[in-house]
């Protein structure tokens, strides 16, 4: 076989060795009532060059991203990924290693991270960051744990323009703890803000928020994370990173954890996963952060080096007592945002936000000139907003399909308070202006 | 030297399209940010600084690396080449159902696949990680007893053998952690399982092969007792690999399963992730699995959210797709007779190096081993010479090889956890017992050589108590 | 710029470190009348986005051999290429190393050069090998030069049944030297064996006949060796990779000189470059071989280690009395075929050359089997073979194009003699029963 | 330990379809071969073992790279990207024209660009390598000589600081190379060209920079002397990188240049190639130039073999299109500003680092550099310690940067010629000067450290007598 060595030479003289005439002594152990007593119901092994025909015909049957301009966002986006990103990511030592338990042979690994957190930290303006969650919506959820272990109180509020799928993993991780989830409401685009003071009560743990919110609109998070802190509770802000180019950063509004979906910092949309869960906080939440965290100190001999540290919150130390049960989590993926953040720079993600920002609005503009197209509300926006069309938004997304477009994100699943015409759409740097003028055009069409 | 040392300001990787304003139209000065303190470099200098980081790496294909319970197995060149095509890696997630069919086709197939080979009846492939696995099956444990009205079950039994994710899970998910001890051959203990098990019991979490790399032979009568207390079986998938093809542990009585994708099907562990940990479970707690999972009918393939009892999402989306990808391909590539070498090649290869460092090593538990096996340090060496099995673990690295998983399962003094897999020579086996022989001698010998290991690797022993006591966890400017 | 470090700042101080006070003072050495003065007529630079979407633009202009299944050969060959092969390609520490001139810190490139060389040479079953040359056809021109210079006589008798585009290249070199060229006749589809009897003169330095020939035949290539010999003339023998894996190959008969196209092996089609030039000779020979020479060593410790060697052969030692004036050779596709032979090893280039060979006698019986298709003669062919249809070969590219395959290779350009039905087909281990099948009945349909 | 000595017989690294039958039909025992020799392992071993090996290489993307004349410049990423599109790499070179439209577009795009680079009016891009450049093109002038009947044309002058390459082509091409003294200034000897120009001179090679990294300042001199004796003038593009938007050879009155793609337009190294040298010709020699080369009318793209006067094909097909590719990607990214720029910075980096080393080593011209610069070891320590430049070259990569070109060119003693290309830093820059002082200053104060360097690579200094006295040039089985 071409991933084993072994021949049937090898193989005899190893059983050999062992004392052993057949393979099946090897599992002379398992109970004879345990033993699959047939094949499993598998194909055969294929061949790579037959392999590589069949997962290719899976591949196009497909249609992606690169053959139809799209204008979906909702959680995953259609961003550029310059090609050295990929380059690290090949890097068989990167991609080939594990967790770097023996860190005199893992400082590649270890340094990367190290650096991934201070470029988070940096973000979000916060004073520390972690080695990286499954996932935004996961982060959101483990944020949710540290207020409640830090507080010792159940209630959460979570903003209802939280993206649908953030709370929805927020209300799973809650069944454990039996934790009482709240909703705070919109008041049309936004967080109402007065539901929001009659919800903050000493036993509301953490508050939920995110910025942009789910529906595109930059939220009033500096007074609702101090409203929360007025209770007592912790404020959990999910941060767009690319957004927060130009935002001000949770840390700078006093948040105490700002989480976020890294996928936009040069992480492949890939149906959506492997992506990277991002988790900052401040100083005082640092023992109580889920995962792993890497420490800078010095070897022997006094030359920097790096390593896991602050292990006694995690699992294999701590077990039932751990801030989490996290073991494997992305290290890849925030490898890869990490070499995409530091390829960028401060001025190149600006950039990408302010073409993205740019884009949007001149769709926005433009849709919002058809006939009985509406915005939801007041909010500003950023580079992803949400508008009312006369007609259902899945209707008007299959027409668009037809013309070779992927239409937006139809909210009324979610929100069915939006009512069916309810349209999230984003606008990456990778559109064009004449893509955005051509689908403007489309929606007006099809409506 | 760190990426923000290199950093100069004004210094750009990539260039971007002219931006027709300077700010964001419309946003107030309050809503703005002031400073990104992130560090600019040119493309030549961040290529330079990560290639350069890579060099400080071990890996898989850079040498031999028996961390024990993780599975380090070769990770096959095609499945990297096939989850870069612009077909799978530049899908949305959202995008109409008809324009991802293949997308969908593949995760129904890896579903029936995965429930084929661990025996069980529905599978989910949302989990992102083995640990998240486990939590969604003892949520969905949870979820089962509460809809049967039966709420006073709190607690869940775990071996002392076990690994750290599986209490950690357990509490996360509201339950006690009751602790069952190993009996003399390394198995579970009937006896104080009987003890423990009772009205309270939710369930029981068993790796099989254990942590110890040993198969677990009591197994029906375990799973006989523990449903008979009421309580369900959770079978935490690590081990998977030794079992392939040989026994499935639906057949054994589990009830819930998860895989580690990262492990027994081979995708990378990319330096700590990303993993897949897909679940699978017995039609009885089918109504509790986390949605949406991809079904079939005569229209093609669709994603299926759900239903009224599913403990809901575990994560956003369907899962760690790239790594299902990967998977699916490697199952592709072994299909059945493939897969069943794997299995018997990885229960040889540890077996042979165990029989290659009985000698040498002590070795808790003379049986049959699995994928892997569990020795340690000699008590004479030890204290001869105080040396200890970090400081042999740290001596290895010298000598080009990973050390094996160390002071894991804590029940066995001084441990040193070896996994070789399928995938390595014999060769490299016997270079690897060698090693360790020179090593041991060494040890005996000059055994500072060893305390002060290691002596040639990028770095050398690092101060670990000073990184926990002062904590350096981001760049500072100074 | 982002491949280039500089900031205006820095610019700047590094100029007035020199003390200069602009850039144009670092080209004050250029008389004024040679200095460009206005803008290179040129675009200006594009954004990697930019550039990403134009070059693929490009890209989508073309029909690939993904999209269409090819019965074309003629000297390229679309053959499986395990992932693995571009894994290595893919380590920057080949692909951005140079010739190593250093060997203390090139021992990767030296080493696999120097297997690279015993491939070749076990290939072949000569006794040496040296380390790549441009293609098979420089290569074939650079052993004409070798046998030149190793029997100080001027006449070069090429068959006609070696590959046009080879007889071409080796047409350009001799000019330099003022060779005597003459081509040996094809008798039906082989060489003309009587004919070459009356060619080979004591003038004659060297025979080059090719195995399979360009036709696909099988040629009597160790009697025609020895006739080289028998008036005193070194033979080199063109011989295909694949198909020696069951040919006996040149050593074995006598050959002075192997050498070969190795695109085969392992090396994308990539629109006719880069490939290979592979060149293996009898001992007696190594000191006249063109281009680099790798040869194993010890360093000062005894340590085995690798180095270029027989260097007093080359340019920068010899300069115009050097064997050749190769500099930059084809190290990364040598590479590439180190690689893929390491991976197939014996029962692996067998099995692909058999399928080949299965695939084209399942065709060859196919096309004989309609109407007006007959053989060009009675050669034994591998995996390449020549018909005549009853029609214009071109034409009947034409409706296969339209069907969606990629036809043979028309013959009649370079052998009008064979007329304008004559077609050369080659069937690689891609090709499906079905595509063959396929294949056979459009062609059927296009007589 | 190489490839064979890792084999075991049995091994397999790929898998293919079954075959039918065993072996090839109808092929006479006599015609088939015996054995093939050649290794058999998994594919995980062969990974392990290429990966290992180019671990023991440096690369500009490790570390500082300063070979003169090689201009070793960062190789963007995305040209590896886009030459790996199946729309490129899956193109068989003889696929009907309308369907390679794009790839012939950019074949034609790219020579219309070389041209304007140049200054040159036509272009083709199938040499393989610079020196099949200069082969092209001194077959060329051979040619048109011959088509003039202009017949005793059979000198080619050379400078004595050429490279080597150039008299091996011109005595390849048949002519008798005629050495060409340089002057004080580092020039070609205006007095030494008269006496040698005459009617016998086919040609004369330069580069210019020359490879003293000088720029010819009485090139137009040289042409109208050259014009006038009757020859033409060659233009080795080794060095065009410093000129690139400055000046155009094709201006300054060569008739023939042949540019480096592997050089000025970042096509990566490989490790000796592939390369690519595209030569340009004045219309005058437009008719001798190899086809096919890249023609456009209203249909689209198309290829144009030569014509009768054609020297023909230099190989096959249409030259290392994949690095035409690369090249082009490069050209496009860049673009007249960026090209621009290269110079400069590659100017700019070449005097800079001259002037952090010029109080250190000796400097044969005092005069602006171009983008590279000759030095010599200063006499004095060379005498005091017996320190050679060799010995320094090799002490430099201890410190993980790669060493200059040393000994070339011929005519400077002791030299060492550093070109450290506009993609590195100022910093990277200084810390070489640093480097250098720092082993200067141990050669003498520690001679013997210097001479038995380096000490801290894959493999210590090789001994070359014995590689070349006792051939050891293939793998043989002992
Ligand atoms: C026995 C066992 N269980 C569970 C896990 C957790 O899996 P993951 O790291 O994928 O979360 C591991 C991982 O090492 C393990 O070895
Ligand atoms: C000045 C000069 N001329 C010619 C060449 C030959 O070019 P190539 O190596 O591409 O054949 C070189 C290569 O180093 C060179 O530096």
């Amino acid at each position: 076989m071409r991933f084993t060595p072994h021949t049937a030479a090898e193989r005899a003289a190893m059983l050999d060795a062992l004392g052993f005439s057949e393979v099946m002594d090897l599992f002379a152990d398992l109970p004879a009532e345990v033993r699959l007593g047939r094949d499993l119901n598998l194909p055969l092994g294929m061949p790579e060059l037959e392999l590589d025909r069949h997962v290719r015909s899976l591949a196009d049957k497909n249609r992606h991203l690169g053959q139809m301009p799209s204008f979906l966002g909702a959680g995953a986006y259609d961003r550029f990924i310059p090609a050295a990103v990929s380059e690290i990511l090949r890097r068989t030592e990167f991609y080939t290693s594990y967790t770097p338990y023996q860190p005199e042979v893992s400082q590649g690994t270890l340094q990367a991270i190290w650096e991934f957190q201070s470029l988070v930290a940096a973000l979000y303006e916060m004073d520390v960051a972690q080695a990286s969650l499954y996932d935004g919506a996961t982060a959101a959820a483990e944020a949710m744990m540290v207020a409640v272990a830090e507080t010792g109180r159940q209630g959460v509020v979570v903003a209802r323009s939280v993206d649908p799928q953030v709370r929805s993993v927020i209300r799973t991780y809650a069944q454990g703890r039996s934790l009482q989830i709240t909703e705070l409401a919109l008041d049309e685009d936004r967080c109402d803000l007065l539901e929001l003071d009659r919800l903050l009560t000493d036993q509301v743990a953490v508050l939920i928020v995110q910025q942009p919110s789910f529906l595109g609109a930059i939220e009033p998070v500096a007074e609702m994370v101090e409203s929360a802190h007025r209770v007592g509770a912790l404020a959990v802000v999910i941060a767009d990173p690319i957004a927060h180019a130009w935002l001000k950063p949770p840390g700078a509004y006093g948040a105490d954890l700002a989480v976020g979906e890294g996928q936009g910092l040069g992480v492949a949309p890939s149906f959506g996963g492997p992506y990277v869960g991002l988790m900052a906080a401040r100083q005082g939440l640092v023992r109580r952060l889920p995962g792993r965290i890497v420490g800078r100190t010095v070897d022997v001999d006094e030359k920097p080096g790096f390593v896991l540290t602050l292990q006694t919150r995690e699992q294999h130390i701590r077990r039932q007592r751990a801030t989490s049960n996290i073991c494997t989590n992305q290290g890849l993926i925030a490898l890869a945002a990490t070499v995409y953040m530091s390829l960028v720079g401060p001025e190149g993600l600006r950039q990408v936000a302010l073409l993205s920002h740019e884009g949007a609005e001149d769709l926005k503009g433009r849709l919002l000139a058809i006939p009985g197209v509406t915005a939801l509300g007041p909010a500003k926006t950023f580079y992803e907003f949400a508008i009312r069309l006369p007609k259902d938004a899945r209707e008007v997304n299959r027409r668009l399909l037809a013309d070779g477009f992927i239409g937006g994100y139809a909210l009324a699943a979610d929100y069915p308070e939006l009512g069916a015409g309810s349209w999230l759409l984003a606008v990456t740097e990778k559109r064009t202006k004449d893509e955005i003028a051509a689908f403007a055009k489309a929606v007006a069409d099809a409506l | 030297m760190t990426i923000f040392d290199a950093s100069r300001p004004g210094r750009r990787g990539v260039e971007l399209p002219a931006a027709k304003t300077s700010t964001p139209a419309g946003l107030a000065e309050g809503e703005l940010r002031r400073d990104l303190a992130w560090p600019e470099l040119s493309e030549p200098e961040v290529i330079r600084h990560f290639v350069g980081l890579s060099r400080k790496n071990h890996a898989i294909d850079v040498g031999f690396y028996p961390l024990g319970s993780c599975t380090m197995k070769y990770n096959p060149k095609i499945n990297e080449e096939m989850a870069r095509l612009p077909g799978f890696a530049a899908l949305h997630p959202l995008q109409p159902e008809e324009t991802v069919q293949g997308a969908l086709q593949l995760m129904w197939e890896l579903q029936r696949d995965l429930a084929e080979i661990t025996g069980m009846d529905r599978v989910s492939l949302q989990p992102a990680a083995g640990a998240q696995g486990e939590q969604t099956g003892v949520l969905m444990i949870k979820a089962y007893h509460r809809a049967r009205q039966d709420l006073e079950r709190t607690e869940v039994l775990i071996p002392d053998a076990a690994h750290g994710t599986n209490p950690a899970t357990a509490s996360l998910a509201g339950f006690d952690v009751v602790e069952v001890a190993s009996d003399k051959r390394g198995g579970v203990d009937l006896e104080a399982l009987k003890a423990k098990l009772g009205p309270k019991t939710a369930a029981v979490m068993l790796t099989n092969p254990s942590t110890l790399g040993l198969f677990e032979d009591n197994i029906v009568e375990i799973a006989r007792l523990t449903h008979e207390a009421g309580g369900l079986l959770y079978y935490d998938g690590a081990n998977l690999n030794a079992i392939l093809g040989k026994c499935r542990p639906g057949d054994t009585g589990f009830d819930v399963v998860h895989v580690n994708l990262h492990k027994t099907f081979s995708t990378p562990h990319g330096g700590g992730g990303p993993g897949s940990g897909p679940v699978g479970v017995k039609e009885h707690l089918a109504p509790f699995l986390p949605g949406p999972t991809v079904g079939q009918d005569e229209s093609g393939f669709h994603l299926v959210v759900g239903g009224p009892q599913s403990i809901g999402r575990m994560r956003s989306f369907y899962g760690n797709f790239g790594m299902h990808l990967r998977a699916y391909t490697y199952i592709r590539a072994l299909g059945k007779d493939g897969l069943t070498t794997v299995a018997e090649d990885a229960v040889l290869n540890a077996n042979y190096l165990l029989h290659l460092l009985k000698d040498r090593l002590t070795v808790p538990y003379e049986r049959l081993a699995k994928h892997e096996f569990v020795v340690s340090l000699p008590k004479a060496i030890k204290e001869q010479t105080g040396v200890r099995t970090l400081d042999v673990a740290k001596r290895l690295l010298d000598f080009g090889v990973h050390s094996p998983t160390v002071y894991f399962p804590l029940i066995v003094d001084e441990a040193m956890m070896i996994e070789p897999t399928e995938t390595e020579s014999k060769e490299t086996l016997e270079a690897f017992a060698a090693i360790v022989g020179t090593v041991l001698d060494e040890a005996v010998r000059d055994p500072e050589m060893v305390k002060t290991a290691p002596h040639t690797t990028p770095v050398r022993r690092l101060d670990e108590a000073r990184a926990a006591r002062q904590p350096d966890l981001r760049y500072r400017p100074q």
